[in-house]
């Protein structure tokens, strides 16, 4: 008992604060369903979530944040730091990449091509992390900066063309020529896909209807939101989980690693950014949370197209399987806990 | 019931590359296919099933497409485009047609 | 600034209301998600609403609308005036097919099929620009007859039998013969589809539950209601934008002219037939409402049963890409404008 | 009148409070849809229920009442009568087949396969039942114990298990055997189910995270819970009517009577199990609900699969079209008064 | 393997029509064939696609239907009844089916 | 285009029998298929359709199959062995294939 307390206060207070926060999270419903859900998927169960259900789902969940970001702009206004904001967002997500791409060269002995397609995920964002996230504030009563929806929107895409870039760097000019004429038409793809379109959208309704908007939508978009959540969780759980007993022998200890390490350099450049901008506590773990995720949505669409050499059980298994329940366990609330002792 | 020789061709592809394909048939002249969705399947990339795909990217389809004898070649090449880079299956058989002024 | 007042008080006040209220209407979440749907088809975007989700939308939509129609009705009691509204709702079916037809023998140049096509689906009625036109009429606090909704019923397919009564005489007997044939079973089929059973069987069980009934679903039928329409209507939006972008070339002027001419002399014929009726101001912009707009899900497909060789795209793009958002931005807001200077 | 109160007083009194809550139960909005959706497929009218909502429904049924039972549980403590009470569903389940079996062999001419899978079919339960028993329950203000839910779970599969022996105790040695290959595996597939797998998963995610967690997903699994229900009913009625519209040819009048004898006897045997046990009159009523009720998910797919010359259409029609409405109208009241009558 | 020689015939029709065809087939004695779902197409009448249809009208399905060689007219005659004045395709191969008694 | 004599089965079978029979298949080395979605049908056990199912046990899908002419016997043998006691139909086919290859 003695030696536990010491041991304990030996402990930097920081862990024990991301100890506490973690312990808590895992015991949210949210992170529960998940678990469900790759449980079931490990023991073979049959239950799925019908594809339309799931994707409802989905436009539910880009519809209701996109809806009160944009009500909550409204209601704080804009000031300078959106637009740095979103600049930031626009140059993490074209950078991340390269620095993914480097780690993964030197950790894993994957080609150019699936390194740099795992890469270009790892600069896009997931949006469920991020709505993770903004629930986790939530429960702890910090506030955050509405516009960060807005961030969310502008990653997804500019870490593609990074992917690409480092791809056609690598290629004989040949194969690059063909590529490119493949990507014809890619560009208005990515930018119009449904997942932006709708994000943005609501985003936008969002602000231009206001408090008195939301009001009339609340019920909808409010209050279930988080039950909603937590079905949408347990369908990533069961995909998550197929994937990994799909992919499990692809799964070398080198890309685990990346798989872990990568978002907590990814929240660090984030909070790096958040500083900068001068954002607030809530707004930098969000920020870094963004930085910390990778695509499971826009990105592997993409990279079929344009990377179809590039083997997508690889890619989606490191963000689905790894990087994203890393977020939502531990990733989370380290970078909670970070954002805190450093902003605190 | 007087038919009409034809080709039926059947093209398996990822949900992605739809647009791409069907655009690519559109300009060698083929305006008339069906597209079916698909559930699952299996080949040399392995097992995948529709239910469990988060992504949009892991669905295929399958597009029919029936086709006057003569004017096959010009489809394939049309198709072959599209298809050679991506994973997917082209398959082609004999068919008769009942209103063959429509191909 | 005088001149401007000036210009302002020559204009009628009626015109001012009626701008006052589009204004308003516009800024509505439920019309700016149309919009926004509108927008994404325009600029060819892949976001969809999922087929089973959009059905499952409109299955809510006519469960709840009905329910609560009911229950209304129950609460307030029969009066005369519900007999003598579903006879109007009748009369007016059957009436306007006639009245769109003359209109588009004058102003286009479609075949007589295809003008009989189209004139049916001005006969009978649009269950969404209803409901918008009741949330219009919430939102302003004005009350109407809860049993307009079995009149909605009542008016999806009378215009069917106009249409094909048009045609019939306009045929040469041997096609008329093998029409007859076809139209075999088509009308068990219209009056017991699916929108209409649903929306009447819902009315009755809401009639028959009354205010208890309600109080057992309320949170499901009530409160998220409009943010279901939301959703609702930007798949609305997308299918008609999408409908409008693959059929731009055959809106000539003379049917743009119609498709908006035409809901308006609706409205009128509602109009009258509320007053003789004597229903509330309310209802008059309801019974109005349901005499301008147009169908796009019962009557399109029993045109295709029976009418196949007239054009689906010149009638469902009247309809759901020119009359719908006609009624949804500036009708709906002229109608009560109407109502109201006729009606106080 | 003198007459009628005569009448009135001769009857026992049990028999009165059935037809009273019978009568307040055949008005509530659920029974109400599902009449809807029995006379929707009786009229062939077209309307459906899109297949993954039918399908995301039911997720959201059993996520709902799971997480409930499991906050139940966790809000009320674990008592002995837990253990026991999951002991007696899974003797129920094995048990009640034979009896079925029996009851069959008496009263039909079935052969020995489909004697077998109907059999198997009244061991197991029906969710929807219970669903309906719990909330007439509830409108009653009746409290019961929240682990029936495990009980429901634990009552699905055994029965499968007893089905299968009935029918190798009557087959030749060769066609056991390659039976015996058949259903290599689908004891797995049986006992994870995505059902129960999701029921389980939901009772004990609600057993961890007690009030708190319902709190945080209340509006989603509570408040609109009955609305959906109301969908639910509509589909159910939908299917129902359909099946006995095809198989009404089937239905002779033993097997009509053992339709409804059968879920009478099995709700005694669940009283017997109650009364040992020591449930409150609402766990007795539940536990009655379960016996008595027919399995129309697992038990069917499970039969196609290992027994697959029975005749799925006498099964479902049995289960569905005949016991299915008779517990929602009848039985669930006769059970409650009976419950009520030796309980208190 | 005991194969014996059929014939597949594949009808693409509009869906508010599926209930017309498939009791004329059943009227003619076919009483074999399974409805696939279609999610998009085009032909003389233009592009579709399922998602983007408020209406059912716009829907199509796909009509199989495996049937001994010497029925083949009859179905055929009963098809094209329903088919004639509507937009679709008819498209026969041969084929060779197992447990040939069930056709 | 260069194009192979190939063999396309197409196996239209209840449900929950789909893992079985592919199961089966991989057993026998046939490692390429197709899954499609089956909305509704009529045979010998009457007619049925998706939408009116609570069971899964209702459904159907169609597994397509193109295979190598030498190996159609492996396949028939395999897909036999589970079809053989269940309602469902297997039909074979003659076509030719892009990418032989990958067959
Ligand atoms: N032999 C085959 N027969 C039918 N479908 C196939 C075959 N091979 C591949 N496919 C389909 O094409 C997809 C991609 O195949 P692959 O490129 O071999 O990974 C598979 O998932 C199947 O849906
Ligand atoms: N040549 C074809 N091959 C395959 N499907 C076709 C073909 N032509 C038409 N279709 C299908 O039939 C529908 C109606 O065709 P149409 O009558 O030509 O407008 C199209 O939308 C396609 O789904
Ligand atoms: N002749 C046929 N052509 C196409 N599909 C068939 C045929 N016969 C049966 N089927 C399909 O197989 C299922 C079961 O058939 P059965 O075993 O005859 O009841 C049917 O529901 C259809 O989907
Ligand atoms: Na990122
Ligand atoms: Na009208
Ligand atoms: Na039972």
């Amino acid at each position: 008992m003695a030696r536990e307390n010491q041991i304990k206060q030996g402990r930097p207070e920081v862990i024990e604060t991301i100890l506490g926060l973690a312990a808590q999270n895992l015991l949210s419903p949210i992170i529960l369903f998940f678990a469900l859900g790759l449980g079931a998927a490990f023991v073979r169960s049959d239950l799925t979530i019908p594809e339309a259900a799931a994707k409802s789902l989905s436009i539910y969940l880009l519809f209701a944040i996109g809806f009160k970001g944009g009500v909550s702009v409204s209601a704080h206004g804009i000031d300078a730091t959106l637009i740095l904001s979103l600049i930031a967002g626009l140059i993490l997500s074209f950078a991340l990449p390269f620095l993914a791409f480097a780690l993964l060269r030197g950790m894993t002995r994957l080609s150019t091509v699936d390194a740099a397609a795992v890469a270009g995920h790892y600069g896009s964002i997931s949006i469920v992390t991020f709505v993770a996230a903004t629930s986790v504030l939530q429960s702890q009563g910090i506030a955050s900066e509405g516009y960060l929806v807005a961030v969310a929107a502008v990653m997804e895409a500019p870490a593609i063309l990074s992917a690409l870039w480092i791809v056609a760097r690598f290629s004989t000019s040949a194969e690059a020529k063909e590529r490119e004429q493949d990507t014809q038409g890619l560009w208005r793809e990515i930018l119009l896909n449904g997942s932006i379109v709708l994000l943005v959208g609501s985003f936008l309704i969002g602000f231009l209807t206001g408090e008195d908007g939301l009001k009339e939508i609340e019920s909808f978009i409010v209050s279930p939101f988080k039950g909603v959540l937590c079905l949408f969780l347990l369908d990533m759980g069961l995909v998550a989980g197929r994937g990994l007993r799909a992919s499990a022998h692809q799964l070398r200890p080198g890309l685990i690693s990346f798989g872990i390490l990568m978002p907590v350099l990814g929240s660090a450049a984030g909070l790096i950014a958040a500083s900068l901008i001068g954002l607030s506590t809530g707004g930098a773990v969000l920020l870094m949370t963004l930085s910390a995720s990778a695509s499971y949505i826009a990105v592997p669409a993409a990279m079929r197209v344009a990377l179809p050499e590039a083997n997508p059980s690889i890619y989606l298994t490191m963000s689905l399987g790894i990087t994203f329940p890393f977020n939502l366990t531990l990733g989370i609330p380290l970078y909670l806990s970070v954002a805190q002792a450093v902003g605190g | 019931m007087e038919m009409k020789q034809a080709k039926r061709v059947e093209i398996t592809i990822e949900a992605p590359m739809e647009t791409r394909l069907t655009n690519a048939l559109d300009r060698a002249g083929v305006t008339g296919y069906t597209i079916l969705p698909v559930l699952g399947g299996s080949g040399r990339s392995g097992r995948w099933s529709r239910e469990g795909q988060v992504s949009r990217a892991g669905g295929m389809v399958s597009i029919i497409c029936i086709i006057r004898p003569e004017r096959l070649d010009e489809l394939l090449e049309a198709a072959f485009g599209v298809v050679e880079r991506h994973i997917g299956v082209v398959c082609v058989s004999d068919c008769q047609v009942l209103r063959a002024e429509r191909f």
